[in-house]
């Protein structure tokens, strides 16, 4: 198995400040890969290396096979970079398809194929991006990604503020979608549990390094590493 | 009867003036929420190209109104990636700033190169005079200018709404970090829309010359009715910069026909009580959260 | 000393940039021929730009008076900035020489003011009276509301009702006026024989054109007035609208008379600038005439008066008098007791050949008297 | 009984969209109440019609047995009623300090003291300086919100809602954006308020709702679809089908 | 620990509204300016008039938000109103002219207000030019009363308290302005640091918010607005008085524009961006006046163009490297004058 997206020695943040120090990463078609870590140890800044809107100091990312590190982010996301931005970003003066329309490659998502994931968005089509609830930008944000027919998927905290049944509808469909081939994700989550099902392998991160990286069934057998690293209790609660 | 039509006329006229002038605006403040008080510059700019063809090179007016348009948009394009495109994210105030600045420049530069007096367009004899359509005066120009208009709408609003150019622009303003994040090339979406915005204006410039008189102070005593045709209009479309024009147009010229005491209350009372009532102009959108 | 100041307070900026600009060109062509002494004193010009803003005029005044210690202050392009220095030439006991705001009662607001341009009344009196005698019965007014507006349009109003004449519309439109169509068609609806027309030099070719367009030329309404609308520097792009225009003035480009071609050429290679209303008057006027010294004063006064006399076409000053001295006696009222009125015939009688004149288009313009 | 909080018939259209349909929710003093739904349910939207910021198109709404429907936004908040937002509400240029000095002033009646300097009155500072501290934001309290922390920004947006010293409290998803280690220290807070305050819980995670509520409703397409008690809810078919999934 | 975090708190809240010694310093170098120039005085009144102005339109911008394009409404109603007093002779004593100036203005601001409280940016901005250009248009209908373009004759102002003469060479009307200038200041510095400024604010940065802390916004933008007003009306009535002259031009579009240029160049959120705006923005002026007449206003564009591009906190920091630095060695200090950079939207 190739893989799809490789990073190599990236050294990114934000103007002056380092966030990330040197990070590699490689991943192989078809996995989905959990990133986790406390707040502020830079997952966003990892994915928002990848997507190219932070700034990059050295190292190397190649989108399968292909290096992609001069590409400027539109250039990116248009060969093969689909983001959820953690704060959703949802175009607020445009409607929902609108939303998707705007910023869709072909491919075979395509806005049917996301209307029927998520009903509630064929609902408010034409509603302005700024007239929706939390979930259905969440939502949106998902479905507007994944018509950019992405090779790699960047999920920024989706779940975050769906209902429990979505959220579980949402990761089933992500592996998936991930499975099926040409594609691989990373998902940034908070709850760890949450990805343990669906995640083929976990990374933790601390002040913008690895700490952990191993097959999520590795964690499930043994949890000592979300409690050390995360610091949760690692029994679900229900 | 025919006093009420030949105003009616008029008024038209008056309105579709502004709004070939001010419909540049429309777009890089509406679209792209730049405050350009630069856009009379722009606009004096097609003019005085034209101006220069057809007077002193002699060239036909229906061949140097297209490059009046090229001219300015040529600028804009210029101007937009060298300066302009540095203040996108800044505050409205800096870009305010910005852009007197520019005017201020632009006054004394053309002073500077085309002398300080008003200048007129020599008209083609075709356009020339009125016809007398019973009774009602037409003037020649005036209809021309509404044709012109028109066309113009139904373009942009075409382009706007059918194409993917619209929301990508849209798209671009609202959050220019995702927009490029998604696929967006955002400085190339902005810098060919305020050319085409620049471009619009030096048509309008062209086009109102014989009309409203062209001297270098032109963007400083026209930017007031830019302004209010954009604001009253609102900024989600087109149409909405459109039907102002039409009501501040034919407003003014009923205003100053019937009690021509009042002056220019007409128009400015217009405003307010529609900003009032629709702080965001005829087709704003309402920003909810 | 030896230097002899003249604060110079023009309109360089703005919209009646034109007016300035053509009283600075005039005043160097001047010095580039006569030399820059007078009477054994330099003379050392002090321009300021105003932007014919009154509060401007004011400060830029004082400070010339009470800075720079100007022994006259001079420009002036509209009238409230005239009216705005008035109450400095006053205190301060210095020389205001207006030269280019028209309205009449400028000169009483102080008496250290004296005019080298016209006025209003002037030109306007001599159209109505001309408008009578051409059987002009039914007229219809448009003047810009402000003092030089009001000044022609009841000066204007007065002869020419006097000559039996009606007045059947009157308009004052704002300063700041882009379009004229609606007031236009609204003097087309009331089917006057001729409309009197006072707009400020710029916005003359604006108001020829939309004239042109409603076709008001062809249905044989013609346009009378003050020389204003018929610019100099406009008249050329007016288009054939204007041939039937009757225009009274102190001055035209196109005189025929050899002093003005002379001073058309000499402005042309001095400056090369083509001659306009204000240069071509301030050539006769240079403020450097107006010797400081006491005792040239009367002598300069004839000269004035000479001048007038002479009927070149280059038009006769307003006041032909100046007084440095403050003695009240010496004050211009002298002339004309009988108040406004009485000064208006004073002056219609003592400026006798105001050309009237129609412009062909082509800027070549025919002298009817 | 007077509720703490009540709606009878609340409806809003938005358009042709109907998003609240005749609710009438009763909430006692004191209580947890936890108000749950699908997305776009329209919660926030209650919350919005309840706090002012939306007129709803029908219906009444009292706090603590006075109608307060027509009261403007600032006047409910005098009157007790207070609430956090779903996305963070603050103000990027001011410091914690100021932020929680706002609103304490403003409670204590010298918000709109014009002559007086910031920082004069004891009684005030106190309640600053309490508050801060409880909310463990002494430390930072001089920087300027834009820089501070994403957890940190969340929790001065709790602490300014209950430094208006409300009688009710409405927390549209608390927890929202706070990872799991943090959210303790929200919980904590607002568990620690007093036991007569009413407070309203909008909420997706399923463990905080089940760990705070004593009762819940379950809001579905802007009409109430069950409410009760957390065990009774949870094992409801119906909210198993519409909004819990598998998971509880 | 309680008591101590609260005098913690209590010694940081009023950090802000304590006077720092560059304040008093700054006061210092503009009284010793007007010592030292006594042939300027007349643009020196000008700068102050202006500082005023645009001290009164930081209320409203740099403080609550309100943008405004028609400021020159309350100074003209200012205006004329000090023109009116004098020329009917109804009111002779200027200091109370001068504060019935105000007083108009506030009326028309406080009724305008309602107007101007609604709406986005760009609404108010073209709301409040509406309004302006409406009082401009009034004035000129009712020329009879405004002497319209040609503006108000026969201003003659009495001298201040029967004692001090506005003289030809300004003097009188620079320490006056100067005086109400600093007594003004003084009120808005305290308005500013009061909760009341706080709360202001407050709602430019989050109205939403604030709205929900319990903070009347409509209440309080309203009563800075009027407070505003009053200000810009003591600016134009400070105008007439200074120089005997009221005309249209006192509502004019350009007067407006300028202030705002001014503020934004000053920067805004501080009190002193005003009249430092004020300052730099007239003398740049007067400079390029002064080596080119004609086309003067190219280079003031300039100078505008690269303000902003270079961007206004590099540039303070460049204008106050040097000052810093002598500081530094004198007294020891870290670089003590520093600008917050409060910006509108
Ligand atoms: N725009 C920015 N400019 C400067 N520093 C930033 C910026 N965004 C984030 N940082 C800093 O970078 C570090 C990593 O932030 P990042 O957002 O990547 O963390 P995260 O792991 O995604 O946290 P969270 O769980 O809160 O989303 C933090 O210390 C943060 O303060
Ligand atoms: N201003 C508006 N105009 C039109 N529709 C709106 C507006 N505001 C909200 N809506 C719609 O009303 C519905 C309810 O929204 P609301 O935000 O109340 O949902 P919610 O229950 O809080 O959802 P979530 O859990 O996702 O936050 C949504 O479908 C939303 O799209
Ligand atoms: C005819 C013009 C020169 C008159 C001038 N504009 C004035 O105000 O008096
Ligand atoms: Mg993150
Ligand atoms: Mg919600």
């Amino acid at each position: 198995m190739t893989d799809l997206l490789t990073i190599e020695n990236l050294r990114a943040g934000y103007g002056q400040a380092v966030v990330l120090p040197n990070m590699s990463l490689a991943l192989p078609e078809g996995q989905v890969l959990a990133l986790l870590g406390r707040n502020g140890t830079g997952k966003t800044t990892l994915i928002n290396s990848i997507v190219g809107v932070t700034r990059r100091f050295s190292g190397k990312i190649a989108l399968a096979g292909a290096d992609i590190t001069s590409l400027r982010a539109d250039q990116r996301a248009r060969s093969g970079i689909g983001w959820v931005p953690q704060e959703r970003n949802i175009f607020r003066s445009l409607t929902v398809e609108e939303n998707m329309t705007a910023v869709a490659q072909p491919g075979p998502w395509t806005v049917e194929r996301v209307y029927q994931m998520f009903p509630r968005l064929k609902e408010r089509r034409n509603n302005f991006g700024n007239q929706l609830s939390g979930g259905e930008q969440q939502m949106l944000a998902i479905g507007r990604a994944l018509t950019l027919n992405p090779k790699v998927l960047l999920l920024d905290e989706p779940t975050e503020g769906l209902a429990p049944i979505i959220v579980e509808e949402l990761l089933a469909a992500i592996g998936t979608i991930s499975r099926a081939g040409g594609l691989c994700s990373i998902i940034v989550e908070q709850h760890a549990q949450k990805l343990l099902a669906l995640a083929d392998r976990v990374v933790i991160l601390e002040r913008g390094t690895i700490v952990h990286d191993a097959p999520s069934s590795a964690l499930k057998a043994d949890p000592a590493p979300l409690e050390r690293h995360l610091g949760v209790a690692s029994a679900a609660a229900h | 009867m025919t006093a009420i039509l030949t105003n009616l006329f008029d008024g038209v006229a008056y309105g579709m003036l502004l709004f070939v002038l001010a419909c540049g605006l429309a777009v890089t403040l509406g679209l792209m929420n730049f405050v350009n008080l630069a856009h009379g510059a722009f606009a004096m700019a097609g003019g005085y190209v034209c101006a220069v063809l057809v007077n002193r090179m002699g060239w036909p007016f229906f061949a140097a109104l297209p490059l009046a348009f090229v001219a300015s948009a040529v600028i804009g394009a210029a101007l937009e990636r060298t300066l302009y495109q540095h203040l996108y994210a800044r505050s409205h105030l800096d870009q305010v700033l910005f852009s007197i600045g520019l005017v201020f420049m632009s006054v004394a530069a053309v002073d500077y190169v085309m002398g300080s007096s008003r200048i007129f367009i020599k008209l083609p004899d075709v356009l020339q005079g009125q016809f007398d359509i019973f009774g009602v005066g037409v003037g020649r120009y005036r209809l021309m200018i509404i044709a012109i208009c028109g066309l113009l709408t139904v373009g942009l609003q075409l382009v706007l709404s059918r194409t993917r150019f619209g929301s990508r622009l849209r798209a671009a303003v609202d959050d220019p970090r995702a927009a490029s994040g998604l696929g967006i090339n955002v400085p190339q979406v902005f810098a060919f829309t305020f050319a085409f915005g620049c471009g619009l204006a030096g048509l309008g410039g062209a086009l109102s010359a014989e009309i409203l008189g062209l001297d270098p102070y032109f963007p400083l005593k026209f930017m007031i009715y830019f302004l209010i045709v954009v604001t009253v209009g609102g900024s989600s479309s087109i149409t909405g910069p459109f039907l102002a024009s039409l009501l501040l147009g034919i407003g003014d010229v009923a205003g100053k026909y019937y009690v021509p005491k009042l002056g220019p209350f007409v128009i400015y009372t217009i405003m307010i009580v529609i900003l009032i009532w629709r702080p965001n102009g005829l087709f704003g959108r309402t920003a909810t959260r | 000393d030896d230097v002899f100041k003249i604060g110079l307070i023009v309109p360089m900026t703005g919209g009646q940039a034109s007016t300035g600009k053509q009283i600075d060109n005039a005043i160097k062509l001047y010095m580039q021929q006569n030399g820059d002494t007078v009477a054994g004193k330099k003379i050392q010009v002090i321009l300021k730009d105003d932007a014919a803003l009154p509060d401007n005029t004011k400060r830029l005044a004082q400070e010339l008076i009470v800075n720079d210690k100007v022994n006259v202050i001079a420009g002036f392009g509209v009238t409230p900035a005239a009216f705005a220095a008035a109450p400095l030439a006053t205190q301060g006991k210095i020389p205001e020489v207006v030269m280019a705001a028209g309205t009449s009662v400028i000169t009483e607001k102080s008496p250290y003011i004296v005019r080298t341009s016209f006025t209003l009344p002037q030109s306007s009196t001599i159209i109505g009276d001309w408008a009578v005698k051409n059987g002009i019965k039914k007229v219809a007014t448009l003047t810009s509301d402000y003092a030089p507006g009001n000044d022609a349009l009841a000066s204007f109003k007065e002869r020419f009702t006097a000559g039996g004449g009606e007045i059947v519309e009157e308009i004052k439109v704002p300063l700041a006026n882009p379009d004229f169509a609606p007031f236009l068609q609204r003097m087309k609806d009331s089917k006057p024989d001729a409309m009197f027309v006072f707009v400020p030099a710029g916005q003359g070719g604006n108001f020829m054109k939309q004239y042109a367009e409603r076709g008001l030329d062809k249905s044989g309404i013609k346009v009378i007035g003050p020389g204003d609308v018929t610019d100099d520097d406009l008249l050329n792009d007016m288009g054939d609208a204007v041939l039937g225009a009757v225009t009274a003035h102190i001055y035209s480009a196109a005189h025929p008379s050899a002093k003005n071609k002379g001073v058309r050429r000499r402005l042309q290679e001095g400056l090369q600038q083509p001659p306009r209303l204000h240069g071509g008057r301030r050539l006769r006027r240079h403020p450097s005439d107006l010797r400081g010294v006491e005792e040239e004063r009367r002598q300069d006064r004839r000269r004035f008066a000479a001048r007038g006399d002479e009927g070149h076409g280059l038009g006769k000053p307003a006041r032909p008098d100046l007084d440095r001295s403050g003695d009240p006696r010496h004050r211009p009222e002298r002339l004309h007791p009988q108040g406004r009125e009485g000064r208006r015939r004073a002056l219609q009688r003592r400026v006798p050949d105001l050309r009237f004149r129609q412009g062909s288009g082509q800027g070549e313009e025919v002298t009817l008297l | 009984m007077t509720y703490a909080l009540e709606t009878r018939g609340l409806d809003k259209h938005f358009g042709g969209l109907h998003v609240t349909r005749d609710l009438s929710l009763k909430i006692a003093p004191g209580a947890r109440h936890a108000l749950i739904g699908p997305n776009g349910a329209g919660k926030t939207t209650v919350i919005n019609q309840l706090t002012g910021v939306l007129e709803p198109s029908a219906g009444r709404i009292l706090l603590e047995g006075q109608d307060i429907t027509d009261l403007p936004v600032h006047k409910r908040v005098l009157r007790g009623l207070s609430r956090t937002f779903q996305i963070n509400q603050l103000y990027p240029d001011l410091t914690p300090l100021e932020t929680i000095g706002l609103a304490v002033s403003e409670r204590l009646g010298g918000g709109g003291n014009w002559w007086r300097r910031m920082g004069t009155r004891d009684d005030i500072n106190a309640e600053i300086a309490e508050t801060l501290e409880r909310f463990r934001l002494l430390d930072v309290m001089n920087d300027r919100t834009s820089t501070l922390p994403y957890g940190k920004q969340r929790l001065l947006e709790i602490a300014v809602a209950i430094a208006a010293k409300p009688r009710v409290l409405l927390l549209d998803e608390p927890a929202a954006g706070v990872p799991e280690g943090e959210r303790k220290d929200i919980l904590a807070a607002v568990a620690a308020l007093p036991r007569d305050v009413t407070v309203l819980l909008i909420e997706h995670d399923m463990d905080l709702v089940f760990s705070f509520a004593d009762r819940i409703s379950v809001l579905v397409s802007g009409a109430l679809l069950v409410e009760g008690p957390p065990d009774e809810v949870a094992r409801d078919p119906q909210v198993k089908a519409v909004y819990l999934g598998e998971a509880a | 620990m309680t008591t101590n975090a609260q005098t913690d708190v209590g010694f940081h809240a009023k950090q802000h509204g304590r006077w720092h010694w560059s304040e008093f310093a700054f006061w210092i170098v503009v009284l010793a300016v007007g010592l030292a120039f006594p042939s300027r005085y007349l643009i020196m009144t000008e700068i102050l008039r202006l500082a005023l102005f645009a001290m009164s339109l930081d209320l409203i911008l740099g403080y609550a938000g309100i943008v405004s394009l028609g400021h020159a409404a309350f100074f003209g109603v200012g205006a004329y109103c000090a023109g009116l007093l004098s020329v009917h002779g109804i009111i002779n004593e200027p200091v109370l002219a001068l504060i019935v100036g105000g007083l108009a203005a506030m009326v028309l601001g406080f009724a305008t207000s309602f107007l101007v409280i609604r709406g986005v940016d760009l609404t108010r901005l073209m709301v409040t030019l509406g309004i302006a250009l409406l009082m401009e248009a009034l004035a000129e209908r009712f020329s009879n009363i405004t002497g319209g373009t040609d503006g108000l004759q026969g201003i003659d102002i009495q001298p201040i308290f029967g004692v001090f003469a506005f003289d030809m060479f300004g003097r009188t009307g620079f320490f006056y302005s100067l005086a109400v200038l600093f007594v003004l200041f003084l009120l808005a510095r305290t308005i500013v640091h009061s909760p009341f400024g706080l709360s202001l604010r407050a709602i430019k940065n989050n109205p939403l918010r604030a709205a929900a802390v319990g903070i009347p916004v409509n209440k309080r933008l309203i009563a800075i607005y009027t407070v505003a007003a009053f200000y810009a009306g003591i600016a134009g009535a400070l105008f007439t008085q200074t120089t005997a002259l009221a005309s249209l031009d006192v509502f004019s579009f350009e007067r407006s524009a300028d202030l705002v240029l001014m503020l934004v160049i000053g920067g805004s959120g501080y009190l002193y961006g005003g009249l430092i705006g004020a300052a730099v923005f007239r003398m740049l002026q007067e400079l390029f006046q002064w080596i080119t007449p004609q086309y003067w206003m190219f280079w003031i564009g300039l100078v505008l163009v690269v303000i902003v591009l270079v961007g206004r906190h590099r540039i303070h920091a460049y204008a106050l490297w040097l000052p810093n630095l002598i500081l530094k060695q004198i007294a020891g200090r870290k670089a003590a004058v520093a600008l917050t950079d409060n910006e509108a939207p």
